[in-house]
């Protein structure tokens, strides 16, 4: 999309030339541009696969896709949403904002950075490349359990393919958290300190941290996994006294905090986007930096709620859940920090708010279905079922989604120096509100009228029928707007309005360079006072910087 | 055309798999819980959707103030506080509840059955993609008989609990034990023991199916649970126990099926036939179903299944044999004489 | 810069983003490796078919190597002293700790040999054999990684690529040198020590 | 690893990262050595080959001078900040600045935590007499506190519930202390934000707030406490809420308030 930016079609590059520009590139910034057009383009794959499966639950009994394919389909759809495409767009667009909002002229180490980004590349691929192999892709579900991983279950090289994918992809998820914390802690602009980053950096930090803790144990699990596969080892043969249980642990301190790596940089968005359309400054900012890094810290210890049908004791079973209750509380405490900072503001209904708002009025619900679940006797009767299913994707698309579309259309003018249509984003989201809450709500439903999750079908007469077909007519409705979506951002390159270097009045240091920057960033690194840079340049006669 | 008939049968309602129609004392509790957190849950989504939506309004009336900036409300420490302690009294609450709704559904090591009761122990093996029930041990007598995906057990009596008590255990990969009207879901884990037990006072038939993910037909992995009246749970367990009946009118049918593969994998007790890696077969006809709960149990379904198992139930581990229309008659003539 | 002079701001100095990247880099392995060492603690005697650990693991010939690799530890700590306090020796020092990290991986190879060659214990004999290898291969590579990056670097130094007294590349490949030493410790204890 | 971080210069001239094409390269081995393991063998090779190329490649990069270059400031520059003084609206009319924390004066947080205590060790004492009055021994109700959380104290066997049990007690004492000192907490925090009049505070934390307990109890209490249900006299535990709350909510009134440090100047 970002190829056609105006100073390079001045140049009147060559195709070729163009390309090669994009794969030798070290800018923090075209790969945070890549690092998006990859996520979207894995978004509507991920997409199709979804909207396939929900035509095949249409009716009880449908024989649309054949078993094997409905489960491939599951596996690939989690795997892509989770590692191509949340991930990446969230740390592409961090890629792109966070030296600029600090002021620096790129990341600590912008090969190191490129190199993520190609191994997060080519990793999808290689999950993809298992569409060629013998057996096709792996049926395994995302979180892959054992034994139907081992060789006796799974022959196929499709599982090899979904591991080394990760593994692949992981060693670039890893890389980008090192670049992020080194970037943070040490590339700050002169006079900036900890606590008058953007509240954005603060989420990223985080998420640094949790990559750095959770993404290594994965690693490990996926390489225990491929010696098993590929060198006779058991880890995971119950045969030989391997564990089960093993693969589940292991896999869940990483699956856990990962939807919090999915979700705090979309905290970070929210934080940015709330503020300026609402006026103010953001309500709490100490307490919502000490309620991020206390959500990153108690996520760690929570995992084995994911398992607690597994026969854990009843004392362990305790502890996961009243830990998993405690996230609540830092959760609960950045929502109200948001609410507060609205209240009272002269609210500016531009799409960046509209799709902020939608973030608040619906994630909440993901974190109380959440507490719901997090109650051991309770997820005795839902866990496995579509409520958790409803549940996640109220978490990661009225979450991580609605929080990621806020920021595109919030940085868009920035990256590109031309304004997203308004029109569009509101079809866009309007479409996207009716059609996520149709699909996903009835799920809720489904699930405690005792419908299990991966089934490919289900039986006639068990009550599932209605709310199955709504919650397909819901994904159909929503597809569209991923679409209109799309062509927005390619639309809207050559004929969106112009849009300056601030167009939304707003007082970080992003706004303060050209729409789109030039390489360096800045002319002259600014030096930072306070947690609204450009506020103190507005008003000189009252800045910030003399209360803060 | 089966489908029709399964779909007719009266014990089959839309409420049979709702956690919220429990027959047990622990689904019972387990919805009680349910209730309490979504009462909880649900005032906290009122609150905030009303702020929200309050602010919204709110600031509607102060866009027409002119063109000047808001006051700048940089945060509050009290409030702060207030809104990290109200959530804490209530996680502080919603846990103490959470304990012991635990301690009233899990067992735990120790658990003994109450006195007086007639207690029934099974174990149930999850196979790809069916279920497998040996009867240990019902009140005080020694049973070991094996049967397949229908769980008979005895309904408890006024006075008289029968509590069943399910030792799981997997062959193959994990899956998930759950009748959502008895019980909350234990999974069956290869290498590892597990324990759940349910009650019930209510006869009839309970529905449920593997809730784990376990491959390709993890969706026909259906389960039922009969409880029965305790003097027809007996006279079905006894007939379980015998041998399969030797009907002198299927002895074609015994010979072509006792001559095909079937063998290797399935057992029907008094006949050569000992495999243990499929459903055991002496009994077949005391099963409602077939496939695992897919199809009903009538002639003509039984004949489809042998014709061609990969049509009905695509991905299962029973392979197509290719019989001929005369071997397939006779095979289902004497497997419906498995009484 | 000179800007934050002139409004009389006191500007804080910044950590080398390149040494917190490599502490970074490093906590990221560590959690790599306690996973691989929370998988060894686990199946400890879990195996169902021998070799046990105490049946085939020779204590005498770890020490010796286990005394090599602490030793590089210090062998390195001076190189850098040397090359601070700009005497001569650096390339002595530097040299002896990528020499010493050979002899453990030489003393290492030693041992699978024996255990393969002799004990017949593999990857694929029993658990033992599946996480022992897996642990102390994964640390084994790292330190074959520890080697190559001294000796790159003592290359670049010696065609004078690395100028100063403190090269950073000096510093964080002594860090990661250290760092695979102390992994090493952990790993000792675990397998040789208590899991013996 | 170690790469040239760029300083902040002045100038007409800036320091950057040249393009490398090695990251990538780097990316591509590896990955093709994960489909070598996947598939065959060969591309194993040719990954490893690769890998090793783009290793060697990155670290010439790094020596000085090779992988970096001088790029002029050619970008127009950015559009220069526009000075808007003084538009922002005062909270209300006549207060000095518009930069503040909320609420401006607050009692003291040992308030509430005091106002909890306090409310807390007289919360019992109409509980006890409602227990004495009807017959039932002292640990009775203390007993029934503590079925919250243990399950089969669900008032089947009521003469034990009679007796001292050590564990039901401590369980009760620490259930009750844990909410009472919260609930002071909050009454500490959030009787300041009523509008300023002792009356009010008093109505709304002595009358008001046990009010809404109790009928959230009332409604809850079965699925919350079913022991407590099963044996609850419904005014008498209204009357231990309003003792609560008119408790706490006096000691919290009672005590002197302290401004807020602004965080907006004049």
């Amino acid at each position: 999309m970002a190829t056609a930016v105006p100073e390079l079609s001045r140049e009147r590059l060559s195709l070729v030339a163009g390309l090669h520009e994009w794969v030798v590139t070290v800018d923090h910034k075209k790969i945070g541009v890549m690092y998006v057009l990859m996520a979207i383009a894995f978004l509507l794959i991920g997409g199709l696969e979804a909207v396939l499966m929900r035509v095949q639950l249409l009716w009880p009994r449908a024989d649309f896709l054949p078993p094997l394919t409905f489960n491939q389909f599951f596996t690939l759809h989690g795997t892509t949403m989770v590692f191509f495409m949340g991930m990446p767009i969230l740390i592409g667009m961090a890629n792109y904002l966070v030296p600029l909002m600090i002021g620096a002229r790129d990341m600590a180490f912008p090969r190191l950075n490129a190199m993520g980004f190609w191994v997060t590349l080519f990793g999808g691929l290689l999950v993809y490349a298992s569409f060629f192999v013998p057996g096709g892709p792996p049926a395994i579900g995302w979180f892959a359990y054992a034994p139907l991983t081992e060789k006796t279950f799974a022959r196929g090289p499709g599982v090899d393919c979904w591991a080394l994918g990760l593994l692949v992809s992981g060693v670039g998820t890893i890389a980008a958290g090192v670049n992020f914390v080194a970037t943070i802690v040490g590339m700050r602009a002169p006079g900036m300190k900890l606590r008058q980053v953007p509240f954005f950096v603060w989420t990223i930090l985080g998420t640094s941290i949790q990559i750095l803790v959770a993404i290594p144990p994965l690693t490990a699990a996926l390489v225990m996994l491929i010696f098993d596969r590929h060198l006779g080892a058991h880890f995971f043969d119950p045969q030989a006294g391997g564990s089960a249980y093993l693969w589940m642990h292991l896999f869940w301190f990483f699956g856990h905090p990962e939807v919090y790596i999915l979700v705090l940089p979309a905290f970070g968005m929210i934080s940015e986007v709330v503020p300026v359309f609402s006026r103010k400054v953001l309500f709490g900012y100490e307490f919502m930096a000490l309620a991020t890094m206390a959500i990153v810290f108690i996520s760690l210890g929570v995992w084995a709620h994911h398992m607690f049908t597994v026969g854990m004791s009843r004392t362990l079973d305790m502890f996961f859940a009243g830990a998993s209750m405690l996230v609540g509380i830092p959760t609960g405490i950045k929502i109200f920090n948001w609410l507060a900072t609205l209240y009272g503001g002269k609210l500016v209904l531009k799409s960046p708010l509209l799709f902020a708002l939608g973030f608040l009025s619906m994630f909440v619900i993901g974190g109380l279905t959440g507490i719901i679940l997090a109650c051991a006797a309770v997820n005795f009767q839902i866990h496995d079922t579509y409520f958790v299913v409803g549940h996640f994707h109220w978490v990661l698309i009225g979450g991580t989604v609605f929080g990621v579309f806020a920021g595109l259309h919030y940085w868009y003018p920035k990256v590109t120096g031309r304004m997203l249509s308004e029109r569009l984003a509101k079809w866009q989201f309007w479409l996207l509100l009716v059609g996520f809450i149709l699909t996903f709500a009835p799920m809720h439903v489904a699930g405690v009228l005792g419908m299990p999750r991966r089934i490919y079908t289900y039986e006639p007469g068990r009550g599932w029928d209605l709310w199955n077909q709504l919650a397909t007519v819901g994904a159909l409705i929503q597809a569209p707007s991923y679409l209109i979506f799309a062509f927005n951002l390619v639309w809207s390159l050559r004929h969106g309005e112009l849009a300056g270097d601030d167009p939304w009045d707003a007082w970080t240091l992003e706004w303060a360079t050209t729409s789109p920057p030039p390489s360096y960033n800045f002319e002259s690194v600014p030096v930072v006072r306070s947690r609204r840079p450009l506020w103190d340049l507005k008003h000189p006669d009252d800045p910030d910087w003399k209360y803060e | 055309m089966g489908l029709l008939l399964f779909a007719t049968t009266d014990e089959v309602v839309s409420q049979n798999l709702s956690v919220f129609s429990p027959a047990s004392p622990q689904a019972e509790s387990i919805r009680g819980l349910f209730v309490l957190v979504l009462a909880i849950t649900g005032g906290i989504f009122l609150i905030v959707e009303g702020v929200l939506v309050y602010s919204l309004l709110r600031s509607r009336r102060r866009a027409a103030a002119g063109e000047a900036e808001p006051p700048q409300v940089y945060g509050s420490t009290p409030i702060e506080l207030a809104w990290t302690a109200a959530p804490l009294l209530i996680v502080f609450v919603l846990f103490l509840v959470v304990a012991r709704t635990e301690w009233e559904v899990r067992p735990g090591p120790e658990d003994q059955p109450p006195p007086g009761s007639q207690p029934l122990s099974v174990t149930v093996i999850g196979r790809q993609w069916w279920w497998e029930y040996v009867y240990e041990k019902y009140d005080g007598r020694e049973w070991h008989v094996t049967t397949a995906n229908e769980l008979h057990v005895p309904a408890s009596d006024d006075g008289v609990p029968r509590p069943v008590y399910l030792t799981l255990k997997s062959a193959d990969v994990i899956h998930s034990f759950w009748v959502p009207r008895l019980a909350g879901k234990t999974d069956l884990i290869p290498g590892r023991v597990n324990r759940t037990w349910f009650q019930t006072a209510e006869r009839g038939v309970f529905l449920g199916q593997c809730a784990e993910f376990c491959g390709t037909q993890h969706a026909n992995m259906l389960l039922r649970v009969v409880a029965d009246e305790p003097a027809e749970f007996e006279r079905w367990l006894a007939n379980e126990a015998k041998p399969a009946v030797d009907e002198p009118a299927a002895a074609a049918g015994k010979r072509a099926f006792l001559a095909q593969s079937c063998v290797n994998c399935h057992a029907v007790r008094g006949t050569p036939a000992r495999g243990t890696y499929a459903p055991d077969l002496t009994h077949l006809m005391s099963r409602k179903t077939l496939a695992s709960g897919m199809v009903a149990n009538s002639a003509e379904e039984l004949r489809r299944w042998l014709a061609d198992p990969q049509q009905v139930k695509p991905g299962c581990l029973m392979p197509s044999f290719k019989l001929s229309d005369r071997d397939l008659d006779l095979i289902t003539g004497y497997l419906r004489t498995l009484r | 810069m000179s800007e934050a002079v002139a409004v009389g701001l006191a500007v804080e100095p910044r950590p080398d983003p390149r040494k917190v990247g490599m502490l970074a880099f490093l906590a990221s392995e560590a959690a790599f490796f306690s996973t691989l060492v929370v998988g060894y603690v686990v199946y400890l005697g879990k195996s169902i078919t021998g070799p046990t650990p105490p049946e085939v693991l020779s204590r005498p010939l770890v020490v010796g190597t286990t005394v090599c690799l602490l030793t590089s530890s210090y062998t390195v700590h001076r190189a850098e002293r040397a090359l601070r306090a700009g005497a001569g020796g650096f390339a002595h020092w530097w040299a002896a700790t990528a020499a010493l990290g050979v002899v453990f991986l030489a003393g290492t190879a030693y041992e699978w040999y024996s255990l393969i060659a002799v004990h017949g214990l593999t990857l694929g004999t029993n658990l033992f054999g599946t996480t022992f290898f897996t642990l102390v291969g994964f640390h084994a590579a790292h330190v074959t990684i520890g080697v190559v990056m001294l000796l790159t670097v003592l290359g670049l130094w010696r065609r004078g690529h690395l100028p100063g007294r403190e090269p950073v590349a000096v510093t964080l490949t002594a860090w990661y040198w250290h760092f695979v030493d102390g992994v090493w410790v952990v790993v000792f204890t675990v397998v040789y020590v208590v899991g013996r | 690893m170690a790469e040239e971080l760029h300083r902040p210069e002045e100038g007409p001239n800036v320091e950057m990262l040249k393009p490398t094409v090695w990251p990538m390269m780097l990316g591509l081995g590896v990955a093709l050595m994960g489909a070598g393991v996947a598939t065959s063998p060969a591309f194993l090779a040719l990954g490893g080959v690769i890998f090793a190329a783009a290793l060697v490649g990155w670290v010439g990069d790094l020596l000085p001078g090779r992988g970096h270059a001088e790029e002029p400031m050619i970008a127009p520059p950015p559009e220069p900040v526009a000075a808007r003084p003084g538009a922002v609206e005062r909270l209300r009319p006549g207060t000095p600045g518009y930069r503040f924390m909320l609420p401006l004066k607050v009692h003291p947080v040992s308030a509430g935590v005091r106002g909890g205590l306090v409310g807390g060790v007289v919360m019992p004492l109409p509980a006890f007499a409602w227990a004495l009055l009807s017959g039932h021994s002292i640990w009775f109700p203390v007993n029934l506190l503590a079925g919250t959380l243990l399950p089969g104290v669900d008032g089947t066997n009521l003469a034990e519930l009679e007796q001292l049990h050590p564990t039901l007690v401590l369980i009760g004492v620490v259930i009750h202390a844990a909410m009472s000192l919260v609930i002071g907490l909050l009454y500490g925090v959030l009787l300041p934000t009523i509008p300023q009049r002792v009356v009010w505070q008093m109505a709304c934390g002595g009358v008001l707030v046990p009010l809404i307990w109790t009928g959230l109890c009332y409604g809850l209490m079965s699925v919350a406490n079913p022991a407590l249900r099963a044996n609850v006299d419904w005014p008498w535990f209204a009357t231990s809420q309003f003792v609560f709350g008119l408790t706490a909510a006096a000691v919290v009134v009672r005590s002197e308030k302290v401004a807020v440090a602004p965080a907006g100047g004049p």
